[in-house]
């Protein structure tokens, strides 16, 4: 294709847009609609996906000393465990940590506790974070080595309920996101077919006075991008800042810190990316399609 | 040289709108389709720039099988075929100039070549002053002069115009006519469907009548033949 | 009675189509109405159904101003009025037999009178057995008397029709002339726009001549006055 | 209007629908794939805020009665505070009872409970739900006039949190449930808009036949019922199937039993219902408001 006839497809493709405004506007803000109900999903999916994460991280082996270890068997102890390369992160947790947290969990009622400071029943111990969450069984029972510790516990019931939720969170959202992906696209170049349909007459006229199938097809294909760039601006900035303000209310709300978000960065980044990518390759894919359909006469 | 043998179209619709024509257009030949409305001259002229294909029968143009001819080579085929379409088939959201650019801007013409021909072009149609109007800001006759100046502006080997002077008043369609001649005396071959007696009793080239879809008629120095 | 009165009209980009007309059409008359190609012909004719509205001055249609007609309530206007558009302007998903029909449903005759009517009407312009061929499987010709079928099927006041034999050959362009006369006779007022000058100089009516917008000629039974 | 006449413009959209199938098809199933997304929302927004009561059903006040209490003085005080018209359940927590829960509540590292089987040192208790969870603490107030009762607590921090937290969940799903049904409805219209767009010339040449607005309005708003109509069925359909899968899913993998689902019935007739009258509604009012545009000429 010569350089002249680039620059005429794209003099083409954006004389049409501006005397066609009706048009670009209905399918740009189709776009945009569409990239926003996804854009949403994207900010929701990414949260849960790394609350999930987080969750993961609750998983961890508690082992207990023999009441009779000294501060060197247990120093011991740790150095090697940490040598492990299965092993994330090592806590030592004191009897007195212990009983604290256990007040802590109990709340209100802690009252029940109070007679048991002097004689703390509590071993000192551990607790053990594997690499991958899903290996946490192994890492529990290579621990029996250790004669210094006399107990351990991974929470087996618990334990693999989280794992088994955050591994369906996950999937479900990957799911959940690849329908809706589906839908949008199918959404948008369903708009971008009806726009061209419109001009069904023009492409077979085009056809009639002798211009090439691909000719015709450049000024509609960079049309299409264009209205998926000008249909992917409105929805990433309208998500990233509607996410900008969520945050703030909850940093500033420090009763619903509960909920951990992610930051806006990187997040922001890749909001915008997937959405402006769809925005573009489905547009330039519904006007081909579309177009093919009339390049027929 | 545009030849047909034994051509037949029928329409989808069960329509038969040709049976059987044979007919031989050399190159530079002047002729005259004539014959009463539904008779099948639209038809019988865009089987040659292949809107339409024959359903049986064999159509050459410069020794091509138009039949054959695959659909993305098409528009290449009609770059030599000049048309002015009985509906105009002006594209809607281009004013005059740009549509008649436009049949330019196909093959690829060099940009600056492009403004000097389509201006002259417009000039001779009369609509230079008329030039940045889109079709629905047109005249029914000015519409179809801009369809005339679109089929010429490429020199095309063959000129085939489906009724070019229904919308004109005489004046302007003895301007056409005069066009069409000098063009034809340059060696374009051209074929018009036409219901005007008075330029085919004036001008007196070939005429090949067509009624209910055969040739009943073929003379050189034809008349228009259909009396009042 | 049409009667316009100091008429201009001066289109969005400036062009001046119409500039200053006065006239006056009786019940009853018959009138052409002629002129070189983009003389503003169409232009006068759209004012009259209010597709256009004037720029300045005041048109009234048996008395009242088309100018003051409310939106909504210019579609009981023009339903004394049948238009033969230049362009045919058929409803393209309709078959011909449809789009003569809408005319008559639009107005809510009864059902069983559309039926019958239709037909004869279709009969009468020659497509009756083209009824059911959607627009684009009628030939140009084939249109232009489907869309002269649509004006007349409801009996009108006014009939007025924008080059209504363009695309016809002599002997259809007679059968519809007599068709017009037949219905002018009944008390029909036909105004038509033509570019047929054997039909005007032979039917011999009122001529009315615009050039540049302006009337330069209006003659009770005059001749098309444009020599080649 | 006369009965001929409306038989004529259903005839007429029957006919249009027909006639122009591509366009009947993009711009139903336009109207299918947006209601999929909000049906799927729908059902997911049913469900949340159906989590959201249930998790305020775990608001309770939790009262411990004085060691020295007699069985009498128990159903004495439960009796009076079953008549109280603000509590919606009352349950009695033996001394035993608390104890299994804390070691159900411990989870593995119940062996340090062991000893406390002899001298247990809980109290004997009640459970007490409000009909009202916002009223929990005005409830628990209430009870110091009963002398049985030593110490009471709603856990103040954690249920303010999930009253918080679930009252946060409703809002926000019903703001973006409102959000979407405004995209969905724009979405939609803007598809039956394009198509009418296509046909205005239609509408053009309609008015200069002498067809009066109101003529030419009802066949396109017919058309824009059925093809509301059509674009509900799909997704009612795919929501309603593939939520049914959901719930086996679940039930028959008991590891997810947290996950409290709403069965299918009322749920069912919820969603379909919002679903098909939001799209006729919408489709019938796109092509109003689309029609308007044209009938100027
Ligand atoms: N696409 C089509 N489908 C079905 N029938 C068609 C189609 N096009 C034309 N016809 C029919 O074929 C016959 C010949 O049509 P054609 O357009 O060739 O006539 P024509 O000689 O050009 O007439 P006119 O002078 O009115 O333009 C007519 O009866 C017409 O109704
Ligand atoms: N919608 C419009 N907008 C702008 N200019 C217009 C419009 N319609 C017509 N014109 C211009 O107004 C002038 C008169 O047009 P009109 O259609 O009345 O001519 P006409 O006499 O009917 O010609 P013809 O015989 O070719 O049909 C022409 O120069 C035309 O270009
Ligand atoms: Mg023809
Ligand atoms: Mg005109």
């Amino acid at each position: 294709m010569k350089i002249d006839t680039l620059f005429r497809h794209t003099r083409e493709a954006f004389r049409s847009l501006t005397r066609n405004t009706w048009m670009t506007f209905a399918a740009s803000s189709a776009v945009a609609v569409t990239l926003l109900i996804f854009g949403f999903f994207l900010v929701f999916a990414f949260n849960i996906s790394y609350m999930a994460t987080e969750l993961d991280k609750q998983v961890a082996v508690r082992a207990f000393f023999q009441p009779n270890v000294t501060d060197d068997d247990i120093d011991q102890v740790i150095a090697q465990i940490k040598k492990d390369p299965a092993v994330a992160k090592v806590k030592f947790v004191s009897k007195e940590d212990g009983l604290r947290q256990m007040k802590e969990n109990w709340g209100d009622d802690e009252s029940f506790f109070r007679g048991l400071e002097k004689g703390n029943p509590l071993p000192d111990g551990l607790v053990i974070q594997a690499k991958d969450p899903q290996k946490t069984k192994a890492l529990s029972d290579s621990l029996d080595k250790y004669s210094q510790i006399s107990d351990k516990s991974y929470g087996e019931g618990v334990t693999n309920n989280i794992l088994g939720i955050s591994e369906w969170v996950r999937n479900a959202v990957f799911i959940f996101g690849l329908g809706l992906a589906i839908l949008a696209a199918f959404l948008i170049s369903n708009t971008i077919k009806l726009t061209i349909f419109a001009r069904r007459r023009e492409i077979e006229i085009m056809r009639l006075v002798g211009a090439s199938n691909w000719f015709i097809r450049w000024p509609f294909f960079i049309e299409g991008s264009i209205i998926g760039v000008l249909g992917a601006i409105i929805p990433t900035a309208v998500t990233l800042v509607s996410y900008n303000a969520v945050l703030g209310i909850l940093n500033a709300d420090g009763a619903y810190s509960l909920f951990k978000l992610l930051p806006m960065w990187p997040l922001s980044m890749y909001v915008a990316g997937i959405t402006t990518i769809l925005g573009i390759l489905i547009g330039v894919w519904g006007s081909m399609i579309s177009v093919r359909r009339f390049l027929k006469v | 040289m545009i030849e047909m043998h034994d051509v037949y179209k029928v329409y989808g619709n069960g329509v038969k709108a040709l049976n059987g024509i044979n007919v031989k257009i050399d190159q530079s030949e002047f002729v005259y389709v004539v014959g009463p409305s539904g008779a099948g001259k639209s038809t019988f002229i865009k089987l040659m720039y292949r809107e339409e294909k024959p359903t049986h029968g064999v159509i050459l143009i410069n020794g091509v099988n138009v039949k054959r001819v695959r659909n993305w080579k098409i528009p290449y085929l009609r770059r030599n075929i000049g048309v002015v379409f009985q509906d105009y088939k002006l594209l809607p959201n281009m004013t005059a100039y740009e549509n008649v650019a436009f049949a330019m801007e196909a093959v690829e013409t060099p940009h600056r070549k492009i403004r000097r021909r389509v201006q002259e072009m417009l000039e001779l149609v009369g609509l230079y002053d008329r030039m940045n109007a889109l079709p629905s800001q047109l005249s029914g006759g000015e519409q179809q002069r801009v369809s005339i100046a679109r089929a010429m502006v490429n020199n095309p080997g063959f000129l085939i115009a489906d009724e070019p002077t229904g919308n004109l008043d005489p004046e302007n369609s003895w301007d056409i006519m005069y066009l069409l001649e000098e063009i034809n005396a340059r060696g374009t071959t051209v074929v018009m469907a036409t219901h005007n007696k008075e330029i085919v009793n004036t001008m007196r080239k070939r005429v090949i009548a067509v009624e209910q879809g055969v040739i009943v008629r073929d003379e050189q120095q034809g008349e228009y033949g259909y009396e009042d």
